[in-house]
Order: structure tokens, then C-alpha cells, then sequence
């Protein structure tokens, strides 16, 4: 046990790899022996994360070295620099783990049986490990330089994911559009990474944000940084490959690959407020981040409610509510320097920002794979040729009445309570922030209610008579997500007590980010 | 010969192959185009990043047989070499998903072989 | 395909080439070059025999699923031999002072000896083989493209 | 456990279902007080639609294009601006990733 707590942070992103390398042999021996292996990896990687997140919240931040047990080396003359690989594990890197993990068990689960008797699935689990993997990474990195590397592997393993149905044309448009953007906002990201590097010779973060001057080149970088971060997270205006993305993505990859912009926003929150958290004037990046926010709540929910293709519309709706989370985190972070006001309403709103991700990625997830479900059964995603389907799928209908309801910041559902955080605290702020939130959370329950309209209710269509449930893995992968829903609805308080409130703290608190890397160095 | 070169000119070089690269990629409507651009900014930053470790009249930090003297820092060329191994993957992935596109259209202008808008 | 004289002598250098990436990645450790460099070289040899028959020619002996287990063997070594470390920590080099590439080199200038770096040279041939079947396929699936074939799958 | 409570407004969502329990019974218990006398089957239950020929069920549907149709007639500049940007090609999508940098670097650099 103290093997596996000692060693879970290298584990968890190990043995995905292991998996994703190992699953093009084991398919040799037959579908089932595959999802087996798949399914006891994942369980084991999950038993991992639950030990790991228990360590941190006792323990507090985790430093792990890869190759050697410090992460720092003595120069000839008594200096010290971290020069190691290493995983720096805190409260939101774990809040990241726990999504990830989540989100990736519900889709692997769901996957199974979708995927039965495709060609090619040998590759799709592996791709799949491998960009879980790329996203445990990106959450765990103590250094810019594996952050850069982990975005890469999560990027390529998302597009080849995305791509996957190649016999269609949109979905190898939709993986291109992906790969584009990622390998340029990736190669931004090492620009800036090299800006850094030049100026203070180190690559941890830890080491950055200690030495950190803030000079003219540092802000470049931090530009650069948040541009192709933003890029990344689909937040207006450099939105348009999300929908175009995530509309074609198969089963359940697009969760995953919902869940790896969500990680993208996590590496942006590291970088502003951890890597240069100790910026005096913390106004402008706030309102570059608010800005973005309120633009991405309004556009992303305007086009939603105007698409007639499922998955698009629900896309458009994951920008929208990336929306909130950075208004949420912006106005912390514009904050974050007054005492007052961020004891007042900062932290709350950065509670609701960052419980938001964890909320939105749950049921936008869940909602996916609703579409999905359909798009399985009747094989088109255009509402304008769905009609009464509840009649046929009636597990499918209820978990999207489920989404939908939270989506739309209905009470009791998990949508309410991050919601509600970012209303009461953000009025405080500016309250015309606020009533902008409220009216897009209207007109998205507005667009929920259209879909559902055309594609659940209605008279039967002849088309559609003969129409299944779906098979019982894509119900029990829904139906988990489902669950958790109902149950972050119904317990907000303690959700955001044990684990958003660690998260948030962490990401304030960059003195111990920094001292658990640097403590040894005078 | 070398210091009549002057320290800055491989970083004026990055700068002239990421703003070409930016040119391609943000003018030009060939996928394939696309794509070299995304490799020529690929060949940028890498260049950006190998300048940085370059000390004048350094040695490659390569300690067999090495001449006495001070050597270039190591590091960068690693990060360099890293990123290189990554934009092969990425530009593989980049080419099949053409041949692909090209497949279903007939055509890798950016402009007519999309399909999803709006 | 190309002519007779071409594809003979494509056949008779495709041998050194594969001795110089074999050189290449055994020395990774000494000298500039490794796993990737030296199956990058490996794979030019491929090209050239790409361009000497064609990509019909070339998938009957160098099959994709031959290819596919390579890649997949070599991400195995690598990440197992990460995994063997775990004694201590993960990636931990535990063949340093072992028999097996176990010397400890001499600290400044030296001549060079094979016979160090700890796992660094075995994770080398890994990456190595992953990187020849990989680029393998890659190159051959685009060149299949363009004459209108597809992989088996 | 359940109870969010930050100072300055509190959410309790067990409470929230109790009393939406409470009102749900209260609304029924009205509803039950309705009045039951219609005949089911005969006229007084038929779609009337105007006079008009009430068409087959399966085209009774309203397509989900035609949903909201005056919200997007009303809002028909703006939706044109919006879809204007969205061109679909990736070139563009970098165009404005370079505007959007062109812009930030400025104000990032300025408030450093």
C-alpha cells in the first residue's frame, strides 16, 4: 500500500502508457480479452487516483521525481536548481485527476459496446489509454517543458481520436481542424516556453514562479501563454474548431476530448495564477479572462440555439459554459490582490468557476453520449429527422432530460449549485456580469427544450419504428455520469468542501506551490 | 570566421520563418500549404530554442573527445530534439487526414473540401 | 517500379544504411543520435526502397501487422524497463553498476565507452524499433494512398 | 453536508425538495378537485384546429428548424454577424488567433 501511495502520481500516467502499447498485442487474442485487459487497467488506474487523491488531501502537495529521490541538483558552488523530471501533485491537479478519471471510465464503459465489431478498435482503446494518459500528464507536470509534451501527446491521441471514422468526410475534417490548431497554440506554447527558459535558465514551474521578474519578454510570454491556452479551452473568438470537433468525434471520445480542453483550462489557471501569481497588477489578465468568459457564454449560446445538427449544438454549448468558468476564475484573479474584496466574493467565485468545470464536464459528458446514443440508433444527428424518440429509447431520454436540466441551472441538479456560485458572487463584482449569466443560462435551457422538443417528443415517426435502447454498456456508462449528477446536486456543500475548496486553494496559495519544489534552495 | 556572424542572426531567422510560416498558414487556402506552414513554425520555434543554448565559440556538449574549452548548453538541443520527434508525429497525422480529406472530395482547397460551418 | 540496375543497388545499400542506424542508435548515448535518429536513418532506407519497387511490392514484405507488433514491442521494452526502476523510483536507471552497460563513466573529456549509461542504451533500441515501424508504416500508408491501395487491416 | 452557505446567501437543496414535494402534492390535490364530467373519445376531445383539416400524426411534428422561428427572424443582423466569422476554414480560424494575440500582447505588456 505505502508502494502504491508513494508511487501513484508515475503509476497513473505509466500504466496507460503501458496499456496503450500493450493493446495492439493483446488484440491478437481476441475482442474480449482486449476490453478485459482495458477494463481491469482502468479499474486499477482509478483504484490509483482514489489513493492518490486521499494522500493529497492529507498530505497536502505531492512531489514526485522521476529518476532520482530529490528533484534538485547542487551545482559546484552550493546552488541549487530543480533539474529533474518531476509531478507536482496538488489539490487542483487532483480535482483535474478525479475528471479525467471519471469522465475516461464512464467512456471506456460506454465505448465497449458501441464500438463492437467496427474495424480498427485495436487502435481506439490504445488511442484512448493514450490520451488519458496525455491528459494525466498535463494535470500532474511539475515542469513547463512536460506541459508542452503533454499537450502534444494529448492533442495527437484527440485528433487521430476525432478523425477516427474516416469513412466519413466531416470526421477527418473535424480531426484535421483539431491537429492544426493544437500543433500551432503547442508550438506557441514553447515559444513561450523558450522566452522563459532564456531568462531564468529552469523549466519548473515551481522554479519560474520563484524567480519570476515580470519583465516585458516574461508578459510576452505570459500572452503568448494565454492566447494558445485560450486557443485550446474553445474560448471566444478562437472557438470554431470546438464544434466542429466534437460533432464528429465517435462514442465516447468527444467526453474526452471535452475533457482535454477543460485540461487546457487547468494549464491556463497554472500559468496565471501559480507561475506568475505574484504579478502586482493582476487587473488586466482578470479582465482578459472576464472578457473572454462573458464572450464566450454569449456567442457560444446564441449559436447553439440557431444549430439543427445534436452534437453541434451541444458543443456550441460547451463554449458557452467555458463561459462561466472563466468568468468565475476572472474575477478571482482580478481580484486577487485585494484582500477584501477576495475574502468577500473572490473566493466564491472562484469556487463556482472551478466547480464548474468539474459540473459541466460530468453532465456535458453525459449529454454527448445521449447523442451519441441516437446517432447509433437512426444514424443521423440532424433534429430536423428526429421525432418521438422516447417512445423507443426511454433510458436515453431520461438521461438527457438529466443533462439538460443541469446544463440549464435547474435546482437539484449539479448545474444549479456551480451556477448559483457564480451569479451571487460575480453581482458583487459587476452586476451586469451577473445578468449576462442568467440570460444565457435561459436561452440555453431554451435550446435544450427545442432539442428535446424535436427529438424525443412528437407522434412516432414511421421512420423510427423499429428503433432499441441501447445496448446495456452505453446505459451504464450514462448512467454513471447520471448519478454523479443527481448526487453533486444534491451534496454541493460537501463536493465543494472537499474537493473544489482544496482546488481553489491551491491555485491561490503559490507560496507553498513553491516551497514544496524550492524549500531547499537558499 | 564565426564572430563575424553576428550572436542574433539564427534569432532573426526564427523571426523570418515564423512570420513566413504565419503568412502560409493564415493566407494560403491549400491544405498542404497549411501544413508546410505548420512545419516551417514547427523549424522557428526549434531554431528559436537551439539559439538560446548557443555560447559564441562553444563546443557540442558531447563529452567524448571533446576539445578543452566551454561547450553549448545542452539542454535546449534536447527540448529541441523532443519537439522535433513530436511535429514528425504531427505532421504525419496531418498528411494522412489530407490524403483522407482529398479522398472524400476530390479536393484540398480549404474552401471547397469543407463541410462543416456555421 | 524503377529499373533493374536501381532496385539491385537499392538492395545492396539498404544493408549499410541499416548499419549505420544500428550504429546510430547503439552509440546514442556517446555521440549525437539515438532511438529516433538512428531509426529515422533506418527508415531513409525504407524510402529509397519505396522509390526503387513500389508500394505494392514493398507491403508483401513488410506487412502492417509485422509492423504494428514491432511498434507496439518497442513502447512495451521502454515503458517496462521504466517500470523495472520502480525499486526505487519510477524511471530509476538501476543498471548502473551492473553488469549489463553498468559503467560508470569518467567525469570530463573522455574517449568514450559503450559498455555505460545504464538502461539509457536498451531504452534507446526500444525507441529505435518503435521508431522504424512507425515511420515504416507511415510512409508506406502514404504511399499506398496515393497508388489507390488501402493497408490491410 | 448539503448546504452551500457563503456569507452572503445560502443553497440547501434537500430543503429545496421537501418543499417542492410539498407544493407538488398541493398541486395535485387541486388538480384532483378538477372537473371530470368531459366525454373522452367524442368531439369535445378532437384537435381543433381553426376549422381548418387537422393533418396525420406523423406530420403534425414541428421540425426543430422551425422552432423559435420569430426569436431568429427578429435577430436576423445579429445572427449574420455571428455567422460570418464562422467560415469553417482553419485558416481562419489562426487569423484570429493572431488578432486575439495582437491584441493581448499589447495590454499584457502595458499592465506588466
Amino acid at each position: 500500500m505505502d508502494f502504491l501511495t508513494t508511487n501513484s502520481p508515475a503509476l497513473i500516467v505509466a500504466l496507460p502508457l503501458f496499456a496503450a502499447f500493450a493493446i495492439p498485442l493483446i488484440s491478437r487474442a481476441g475482442e474480449r480479452t482486449r476490453n478485459t485487459f482495458s477494463l481491469v487497467i482502468f479499474g486499477l488506474i482509478s483504484f490509483l487516483v482514489a489513493i492518490l487523491a486521499v494522500n493529497v488531501h492529507s498530505v497536502g502537495i505531492r512531489v514526485y521525481t522521476f529518476g532520482a529521490t530529490a528533484a534538485q541538483m547542487a551545482l559546484p558552488h552550493g546552488y541549487m536548481v530543480p533539474v529533474r523530471i518531476m509531478f507536482e501533485v496538488d489539490g487542483m491537479s487532483m480535482f483535474m485527476g478525479i475528471i479525467v478519471t471519471t469522465v475516461a471510465l464512464a467512456a471506456l464503459i460506454y465505448s465497449l459496446q458501441f464500438m463492437k465489431g467496427r474495424t480498427g478498435q485495436a487502435r481506439f482503446y490504445s488511442l484512448m489509454m493514450l490520451l488519458y494518459a496525455g491528459m494525466m500528464g498535463l494535470a500532474f507536470t511539475g515542469d513547463m517543458f512536460n506541459l508542452f509534451v503533454f499537450l502534444e501527446i494529448a492533442s495527437i491521441a484527440g485528433a487521430a481520436l476525432a478523425a477516427y471514422r474516416t469513412n466519413m468526410a466531416d470526421a477527418v475534417e473535424g480531426g484535421f481542424k483539431y491537429i492544426v490548431i493544437s500543433a500551432v497554440s503547442a508550438l506557441l506554447v514553447l515559444f513561450a516556453i523558450g522566452i522563459l527558459y532564456a531568462q531564468y535558465d529552469v523549466l519548473s514551474i515551481a522554479a519560474l514562479a520563484h524567480f519570476m521578474q515580470y519583465t516585458p519578454l516574461d508578459m510576452i510570454a505570459l500572452a503568448l501563454l494565454v492566447g494558445a491556452l485560450v486557443m485550446k479551452l474553445a474560448g471566444v473568438p478562437l472557438h470554431m474548431w470546438a464544434p466542429d470537433t466534437y460533432t464528429v468525434a465517435p462514442a465516447g471520445t468527444t467526453p474526452m476530448i471535452l475533457a482535454a480542453s477543460y485540461i487546457s483550462m487547468y494549464a491556463l489557471y497554472r500559468v496565471t495564477f501559480t507561475m506568475y501569481g505574484g504579478l502586482i497588477n493582476t487587473t488586466a489578465i482578470g479582465w482578459v479572462v472576464i472578457i473572454v468568459g462573458v464572450l464566450s457564454m454569449f456567442v457560444g449560446v446564441m449559436m447553439a440555439v440557431h444549430q439543427t445538427d445534436i452534437k453541434r449544438m451541444m458543443a456550441y454549448h460547451a463554449v458557452s459554459q467555458g463561459g462561466y468558468m472563466l468568468l468565475g476564475v476572472g474575477v478571482c484573479l482580478a481580484v486577487i490582490t485585494d484582500p477584501a474584496a477576495l475574502a468577500s466574493y473572490g473566493r466564491d467565485a472562484m469556487n463556482g468557476g472551478i466547480f464548474h468545470i468539474i459540473n459541466h464536464v460530468f453532465y456535458k459528458a453525459l449529454l454527448f453520449m445521449t447523442a451519441e446514443a441516437i446517432f447509433f440508433r437512426i444514424g443521423t444527428r440532424d433534429t430536423n429527422k428526429m421525432g418521438g424518440l422516447a417512445r423507443n429509447m426511454k433510458w436515453t431520454a431520461g438521461f438527457y432530460i438529466i443533462g439538460a436540466l443541469a446544463i440549464s441551472g435547474i435546482p437539484p441538479f449539479n448545474g444549479f449549485a456551480s451556477k448559483l456560485l457564480i451569479y451571487e458572487s460575480v453581482l458583487k463584482f459587476s452586476p451586469v456580469l451577473s445578468v449576462i449569466a442568467m440570460f444565457v443560462s435561459l436561452v440555453t435551457l431554451a435550446s435544450f427544450a427545442k432539442v428535446f422538443y424535436s427529438a424525443f417528443t412528437g407522434p412516432p415517426m414511421p421512420a423510427y419504428e423499429g428503433v432499441k435502447e441501447v445496448p446495456k454498456s452505453m446505459i451504464v456508462g450514462m448512467s454513471i455520469l447520471a448519478v454523479l449528477i443527481i448526487f453533486f446536486g444534491l451534496f454541493p456543500g460537501l463536493i465543494v468542501d472537499t474537493i473544489v475548496a482544496p482546488a481553489t486553494n491551491a491555485l491561490i496559495d503559490q507560496a507553498s506551490y513553491i516551497n514544496a519544489v524550492m524549500g531547499a534552495v537558499p | 570566421m564565426m564572430e563575424s556572424i553576428p550572436l542574433n542572426f539564427p534569432f532573426l531567422a526564427a523571426a523570418l520563418l515564423v512570420g513566413i510560416a504565419l503568412y502560409i498558414m493564415l493566407f494560403k487556402r491549400n491544405l498542404i500549404k497549411l501544413i508546410m506552414g505548420v512545419a516551417m513554425l514547427a523549424s522557428g520555434v526549434n531554431l528559436f530554442i537551439v539559439a538560446l543554448g548557443y555560447r559564441a565559440g562553444g563546443n557540442a556538449p558531447i563529452y567524448t573527445d571533446v576539445p578543452p574549452g566551454p561547450m553549448v548548453l545542452s539542454v535546449p538541443q534536447a527540448l529541441t530534439l523532443t519537439s522535433i520527434v513530436i511535429n514528425v508525429a504531427v505532421l504525419a497525422l496531418m498528411l494522412t487526414m489530407v490524403v483522407h480529406i482529398y479522398r472524400h472530395t476530390g479536393d484540398i482547397d480549404s474552401e471547397k473540401s469543407r463541410k462543416l460551418r456555421g | 517500379m524503377l529499373s533493374k540496375i536501381v532496385r539491385t543497388v537499392a538492395n545492396q545499400l539498404m544493408l549499410f544504411i541499416l548499419i549505420f542506424g544500428l550504429y546510430v542508435i547503439a552509440h546514442g548515448h556517446l555521440t549525437p543520435g539515438g532511438g529516433f535518429q538512428g531509426g529515422a536513418v533506418v527508415v531513409s532506407g525504407v524510402v529509397m526502397l519505396l522509390v526503387a519497387f513500389n508500394a505494392g511490392e514493398l507491403k508483401k514484405s513488410l506487412r502492417e501487422r509485422f509492423l504494428s507488433i514491432m511498434e507496439s514491442t518497442g513502447g512495451l521494452v521502454f515503458v517496462v524497463l521504466a517500470f523495472a526502476g520502480l525499486g526505487t523510483v519510477f524511471f530509476y536507471n538501476f543498471l548502473v553498476g551492473s553488469p549489463i552497460f553498468g559503467d560508470i563513466p569518467i567525469p570530463g573529456p573522455n574517449p568514450g565507452n559503450l559498455w555505460t549509461g545504464g538502461f539509457i542504451p536498451l531504452m534507446n533500441f526500444a525507441v529505435g524499433l518503435k521508431v522504424v515501424a512507425g515511420l515504416s508504416a507511415v510512409v508506406l500508408a502514404l504511399a499506398l494512398f496515393t497508388s489507390g491501395e488501402e493497408m490491410e487491416e | 453536508m448539503s448546504v452551500v452557505d457563503y456569507g452572503y446567501a445560502v443553497w440547501a437543496p434537500l430543503i429545496w425538495i421537501v418543499a417542492l414535494i410539498v407544493i407538488g402534492v398541493m398541486v395535485l390535490i387541486w388538480r384532483n378537485r378538477g372537473q371530470k364530467d368531459y366525454k373522452k373519445g367524442t368531439a369535445q376531445t378532437d384537435i381543433f384546429l381553426s376549422g381548418a383539416k387537422v393533418p396525420p400524426e406523423e406530420q403534425r411534428h414541428v421540425k426543430s428548424e422551425n422552432i423559435y422561428w420569430g426569436f431568429f427572424e427578429s435577430l436576423k443582423d445579429l445572427y449574420g454577424a455571428m455567422m460570418r466569422p464562422h467560415t469553417g476554414i482553419v485558416s481562419d480560424y489562426l487569423l484570429w488567433f493572431v488578432v486575439i494575440l495582437a491584441i493581448i500582447i499589447p495590454i499584457l505588456v502595458g499592465a506588466g
